[in-house]
C-alpha cells in the first residue's frame, strides 16, 4: 500500500494528546479483536457450527470502539442484530458471544436469543433488537429513567442508515430532543439496507444527519473508519449528554465488507466500491498510526496475536461446550422464572 | 368506604402507587396538565409533579418504547395509551419488545411496567376507537393481561399490576369510566390470576370480562327470576395469569359454560376458555359450551347499531335460554 | 371592528386577479356553508340529536376552502375525525353530513361510520381517518396510483400539528419524496394536539415546515385563516404534483375556536388567545375583503341568509329521517356485501 | 407438469397475476433488484420492470398504507412484508385501516390488496424473526387469511387473493421454501375458503396449516402403522373464509377432533375451530377435542430449542395416540 490515509497523518509529537498512548492501543486491540472473533463467526458459518442468521460488522470496527471506549461503566449500550461488536466492544467475552452464536450453554443467552439479540446487562449492552428502530424510542427510556433518577450515565443507541426512514426513528428523536434526554442516536451509514443502496429509498443525501435538523439538532456527520475521530465525537456528544443539554444524533460515514447477512453474498454493489473501501480500513489506518506516532511494531504484532490465541481459546471452549438443556425451554418468560400464564 | 367511580378509582389506584414507590412515573398524552381525555388522571399532576406525570407528543411507539427502556433500568412505569385501538400503531412494543426481552436475554432483563388504555365499546366513537383488544394482548406470550368491572378492583388490580416484576396490560373500559362503586379507606392491594364469582349459581357458568360483568349479572338475575335458570356468573379480571381452577371448578359444579365477550368473535379469550374447558373437563359437560360475543365485524357507530352489536343483557338471557332448553 | 387585518388591505382593481370574482364568491360562501352547519353540529349536540363524539374546525374554514376550490373533480381528499369542513367543501351535501352526525339513515354512510369517518367516494372524499397520521401513507398509494396510471389527478391529505410527531408521518413523507408522487400535504397547525400546546412536545418550532427539509422538500408556511393564500398555495402544489415533480407540505398557521371535541372546554388555552385569533376570523377577513373589491353587500348578505336556509332544511330533513335499519350491522364488511367469514 | 419449489411457486404465482392484469403492482423492501431476501421474487423485475415491482424504504406503514391507497383507487397490489413479525410495526393498517375502510364507509370504498410475508419458524431466526401471526390476522373483521402448504396451492391460492376483492394476508412459511412439489402447467387459479383432506382416515381428525400440514401427515402415517389410528388430515388452508363444513363433516365422521398450530397457544386458530366444533357438533365428539400448538413462549433461537418449541411429527404421534387411548 503506498497512498496513505488522509487522517493518518499525524505526527508523532501528537501521540500524547487527548487520547494518548495507552488509550489508542486499547482502541488498536479492541479493533483487531473484534475483526477476528468476526471473521472466525464467519468461518463456523462455513462449518456449520453457527447456526441461524448473522449480521457482520467487518469493515465498520472502528465505530463500536471509538464509542465503547469513550463510555464509563455504567453507560449503556442499545444495539442492532448487527450486534457483536458493540457488544464485545463493550467488554463481553468472545467465548460468550461465539457461544451464542453457536448455541452452546456457554452462550450468552445460552442460546435462547442468538446472534440477532446479544444482551450482556452487567457490560451495559442492553439488548440488540432485531425489529429495525425498536431500540430508539427503548434508549429513549433508559435516559429518561437517568435524568429521572439523577444517574450520570448516557444511553447510546447504535444503528444503520436504513433505520432512518422507519416511524420509530422520528418518534424517537422528537421525544429525546424535548425531554432533553441523555441519549446518543448513532447511525452507522455503510451505505445499504440489506441489498438496497440507503440512496434509492432516502429523500435526502445524508439519512440521518440530512434529518437532524428537524429535531433541532445539529447534523454531525463524522468518519467512521478512523477510530480516533469517532471516540472524539463520542467524547462530545456523551458530555453533552451528561451535562443534561440533551440528545445528540451522530452519521458515521462506513461501510460494512461482507453481505447483509450469512445469507447474503453482496453481489448488488458495484465493483470497485469494496476495494475503495479496504482502502480505508479502520484497522489498517490505526495500525499505520500507531507505527507512526512510533509504537514498536512489536508490540503491534504482539496485540494482533494475542487476539488470535484469545480468539482460539475462545473457539475450543465453544466447540466443547454442551448444547443448552433442554429444560431453559420454557424459563424466564416471567420474573418468576417460570412461563406460567395460568393455574 | 366511599362510593368512587371507575374513572376515579384509576386517579386513586395511581396516586396510592406514586405515593408509595418513588420509582412509579407515569406518561402518556395530555395525560398531565389537561388530567386525560376521560378525566381519569385529574390531580396527578398537581400531585406528583411535572416530572413524575409528564405528557407526551403523540408518539405512542416512543411512549411505550421510553416505559420499556425506564423499566429495564430501573423505574415502574405507568404508560397510558389513549385508546386501546392505538395499540396498533405501538403494536411492536406490545408484541415483539417488552414481552420477549426477559426470554431472550435468558433472564437477565425485566421489564416491570404497567400500559393503562380506554377499552372497549359504547360510546358511539366508531370502528377505531371502540374496540375491544383483549385478544391482542392474550395471544402474545409475556404479557400479563388485566380487565376490570368496578371501581375497587380497578385500584385493587392496577395496585398489583404496577408492583408486579412483569409487564402488564391494563385495560380499562371507556363505558364503566362513570360507573360508580364502594371503595373501601386505605391501601387496596388485589392478586392478579384470581377470577371472582360474583353471582354463585348451579345451572350453568357464565364468564364475563368488563363491561360485559354487569351484563352477564344481570341477565342471570333475569334468567333466575324469569326462567329458573340458576347461573354462576363469573368475572374473569385477569385473563394471564388465567384462573383456570375458578373456571374449571365452576363447570364442575354446573356442567354447562357460557362465555360473554366484547372482543370480535375471532380468536377470543371465550375460544380460549371454552378450548381448555372442553379439552380438561370434557367429561363434565353437559351440553355444548357456547359463546356469545361482539359479531365479526368492525364496529358502527350510530348507537342502536353499536347496542346491538355487543353483547346486552337481553341476547345473553335469550341465548343461554335456549341452549339450556335444549 | 376597527383594526383590519393586514391581509385584507388590498385594492379594489385586483378583484380580477388569478382568483376573480366568481371564485371568490364562491369561497366565501362555502366558508359561510360550513361555519353555520358547524355551529349548527354543534347546537344539535346541546339537543342530543348528536351522539358520539365530534371535532369541529370553526376557525379553521379557510384551510378547507382554499384547498378545496382549487382542487380538479377527481382530486382526492383524505382527511381526519376533524374532517367535516373538508368533506363538505369538496360538495357533499350538508345533509348528508348532518345526517351522519345525527345517526340517520339519510347519513353519508347510514351511521356505521361516524362524525370521524365521513366518505363520500363520488366527491373525491376517499375518507375520514381517526388514528393519527394512518392516512398520509394512504395518500401516498393514491398518489402512486396516479403516477402508475398516469391519470392526473392530485392526492391531498390533510391532517394536524400534533400528527408531524407520528412515525407514519415520517415514512409517509420520506416514501412520497423517494417516489416523487402527486401528493399534497396539509398540516393544520392549529396550535394544540388535544388539550397540549403542540410546542410542548415538538422539537422545532414549526411542526411541519421545520420537518421538510428531512424530506428534501421546501418549507412552506402560510396564512391559513385568509382563503386566497390558502388558495394559491394549493394551486401551485397541484401544479407541481401534476408536473411530477412531486409532493409538497404546507404548513398552514390557523386556530380552532371550540375544544377538541365535543367534550373538551378548552380550558387550557391563555386567556386573550381565542380573541386574538377571533380578530383574524377567516369569514371576517374574506367578507371584508369582498367588500372592499366592491362586491354589493346584499350579494354577501344574501349569501348568508341563503345559507342559513339550507342548513336549517338539512336539519329538517334529517331530523325528520329514520334511523337506519338494524340489517345493515352485518353489510359491507366483504366485497360480496355480507360479512360471513366462515361456511 | 413441473417440479417446482415453494419460493418458486411465489415467483410464478405473481408473474401469473401480474401477466394477466396491468392493474396488479408490486412492492417491499429488497423485492425488486435483490430478488426478496427469500428469494422469493427473483426476476419478476426484470419481466414487469421498475414500474410495476419496486424497492422500497424501511417503512413498513407505507408499505401498507400506500398498498391500501393504490387499491382504494383502482390497483390490485401485493405487498411483501418481509418477516410476519414485522406485521407489529405496521399493525394499524392490517387492524384498523385495511379491513374497516368497506364498513365505515357503507360499502363505498373497496381494497383489494395482497399482503405477502414470510411466517413462521424453523429457521433459527429467534423470538422476533420466527413467529406464526395466523392469529394475529384471524381475529380481526374484514381480513381473509391464506396460509398454503404446497407449491401448488401457493400459485393456486395466490391467484385466487390477488382477484379478490376483498383484501387477504398471504402467509407464507419461510420453512417451506425450499420445499419441492408438483405444479400443473398453466394457469392454476385455486378457490379461498376450501379446506383440503390430504389424507382421509375415519378414527380423527388432524387439522393443519402450512409446515404442520406435513407433519401432522407423517404423524398419521405413523399413528396408522405403528398404532393402528387411522386419522384424516386436513389443510386448512384458509382461516377466513373458513372451511367449517368440511371440518364439521369430518369431525361428524371421526368423531375426534385434533388441531396442530404453530403459533403460540393462546387465541389461536386452533381454539377458534375448537370452540366451533365444541359447540356445533358436541355430540359428535367422542373425547375432548385437543390443540397441539407452541407453548405459550417466545420462541428461542437454539436449534433444539426451537424444535422442542413447534410441534412436530413425534408430538403429534404421541398426543394423539395418548387422546385416542383414552
Ligand atoms: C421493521 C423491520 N423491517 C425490516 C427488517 C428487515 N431488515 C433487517 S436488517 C435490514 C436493513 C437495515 O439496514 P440499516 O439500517 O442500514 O442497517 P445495516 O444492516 O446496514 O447495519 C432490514 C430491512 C427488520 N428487521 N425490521
Ligand atoms: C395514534 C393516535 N394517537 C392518539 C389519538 C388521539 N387523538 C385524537 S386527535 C388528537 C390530537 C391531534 O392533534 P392534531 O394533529 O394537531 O390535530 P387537530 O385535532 O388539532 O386538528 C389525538 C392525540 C389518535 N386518534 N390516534
Ligand atoms: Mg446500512
Ligand atoms: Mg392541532
Amino acid at each position: 500500500m503506498t497512498k496513505k490515509p488522509t487522517l493518518a497523518r499525524v505526527s508523532a509529537s501528537s501521540m500524547n494528546d487527548d487520547i494518548g498512548e495507552q488509550l489508542r492501543l486499547r482502541m488498536y486491540r479492541m479493533q483487531v479483536e473484534i475483526r477476528d472473533a468476526e471473521q472466525r463467526a464467519f468461518d463456523l458459518f462455513l462449518q456449520n457450527l453457527v447456526k441461524g442468521t448473522s449480521h457482520l460488522s467487518l469493515g465498520q470496527e472502528a465505530v463500536a470502539v471509538g464509542f465503547a471506549c469513550a463510555m464509563k461503566p455504567g453507560d449503556l449500550s442499545f444495539c442492532t442484530y448487527r450486534g457483536h461488536a458493540h457488544t464485545l466492544a463493550r467488554g463481553v467475552p468472545i467465548e460468550a458471544v461465539l457461544g451464542e452464536l453457536m448455541q452452546r450453554d456457554n452462550g450468552l443467552m445460552r442460546g435462547k436469543g442468538g446472534s440477532m439479540h446479544l444482551t450482556s446487562e452487567k457490560h451495559g449492552v442492553m439488548g440488540s433488537y432485531a425489529i429495525i428502530g425498536a431500540h430508539l424510542p427503548i434508549a429513549c427510556g433508559a435516559a429518561w429513567r437517568a435524568q429521572y433518577k439523577g444517574d450520570s450515565d448516557v444511553s447510546v443507541c447504535f444503528f444503520g442508515d436504513g433505520t432512518t426512514n422507519i416511524g420509530a426513528f422520528h418518534e424517537a428523536l422528537n421525544f429525546a430532543a424535548v425531554w432533553k434526554l441523555p441519549v446518543v442516536f448513532v447511525c452507522e451509514n455503510n451505505l445499504y439496507m440489506e441489498y438496497t443502496p440507503i440512496s434509492e429509498v432516502t429523500a435526502v443525501e445524508h439519512p440521518a444527519a440530512g434529518r437532524a435538523s428537524a429535531y433541532g439538532l445539529d447534523s454531525i456527520i463524522i468518519d467512521g473508519q478512523d477510530a480516533d475521530e469517532v471516540y472524539r465525537a463520542a467524547v462530545s456528544a456523551y458530555e453533552k449528554a451528561r451535562a443534561g443539554h440533551g440528545p445528540s444524533l451522530i452519521e458515521c460515514k462506513t461501510y460494512r465488507y461482507s453481505g447483509h447477512s450469512r445469507a447474503d453474498p453482496a453481489k448488488y454493489r458495484p465493483s470497485g466500491e469494496l476495494d475503495k473501501w479496504l482502502k480505508r480500513d479502520p484497522i489498517k489506518i490505526y495500525r499505520e498510526r500507531l507505527l507512526q506516532f512510533g509504537v514498536d511494531e512489536r508490540v503491534v504484532t504482539e496485540i494482533e496475536a494475542e487476539s488470535k490465541r484469545k480468539i482460539d481459546e475462545a473457539t475450543e471452549k465453544c466447540k466443547a461446550a454442551p448444547m443448552p438443556s433442554l429444560d431453559i425451554l420454557t424459563t424466564d418468560v416471567y420474573a418468576d422464572g417460570g412461563w406460567a400464564w395460568r393455574n | 368506604m366511599a362510593e368512587l367511580t371507575y374513572r376515579d378509582a384509576v386517579v386513586r389506584g395511581i396516586a396510592q402507587e406514586m405515593a408509595r414507590d418513588p420509582d412509579v412515573v407515569f406518561l402518556g398524552e395530555d395525560v398531565a396538565k389537561a388530567g386525560g381525555v376521560f378525566k381519569a388522571t385529574v390531580g396527578l399532576l398537581e400531585q406528583f409533579g411535572p416530572l413524575r406525570v409528564r405528557d407526551t407528543p403523540i408518539s405512542e411507539q416512543a411512549i411505550l418504547g421510553a416505559a420499556m427502556g425506564a423499566a429495564m433500568t430501573g423505574l415502574k412505569p405507568i404508560a397510558e395509551i389513549m385508546f386501546s385501538d392505538f395499540f396498533a400503531v405501538c403494536f411492536d412494543y406490545i408484541a415483539n419488545e417488552i414481552p420477549k426481552g426477559r426470554y431472550m436475554s435468558n433472564g437477565q432483563t425485566k421489564c416491570p411496567l404497567v400500559v393503562r388504555t380506554g377499552n372497549g365499546g359504547g360510546a358511539r366513537f366508531g370502528a377505531q376507537h371502540s374496540q375491544s383488544v383483549e385478544n391482542w394482548c392474550m395471544m402474545i406470550p409475556g404479557l400479563k393481561v388485566v380487565a376490570p368491572s368496578t371501581p375497587r378492583d380497578v385500584i385493587g388490580l392496577l395496585a398489583a399490576s404496577v408492583r408486579d416484576p412483569d409487564p402488564v396490560i391494563f385495560l380499562e373500559h371507556k363505558s364503566l369510566y362513570a360507573v360508580k362503586g364502594e371503595v373501601p379507606d386505605g391501601e387496596i392491594l388485589d392478586t392478579l390470576g384470581t377470577a371472582s364469582i360474583v353471582r354463585p349459581g348451579k345451572d350453568a357458568t357464565i364468564l364475563a370480562l368488563a363491561l360485559m360483568v354487569p351484563r352477564a349479572f344481570a341477565a342471570a338475575e333475569k334468567l333466575k327470576s324469569e326462567f329458573g335458570i340458576d347461573c354462576e356468573v363469573i368475572d374473569v379480571r385477569s385473563l394471564v395469569p388465567l384462573d383456570t381452577q375458578a373456571i374449571l371448578n365452576s363447570v364442575a359444579r354446573t356442567h354447562r359454560l357460557f362465555t360473554v365477550e366484547e372482543n370480535p368473535r375471532l380468536c377470543g379469550w371465550g375460544a380460549e376458555i371454552v378450548s381448555i374447558v372442553a379439552d380438561e373437563a370434557f367429561y363434565e359437560l353437559d351440553g355444548p359450551p357456547v359463546r356469545i360475543t361482539t359479531p365479526h365485524i368492525p364496529l358502527p357507530a350510530a348507537d342502536i347499531l353499536e347496542d346491538l352489536a355487543l353483547p346486552s343483557v337481553d341476547r345473553i338471557v335469550d341465548r343461554v335460554r335456549r341452549s339450556m332448553e335444549n
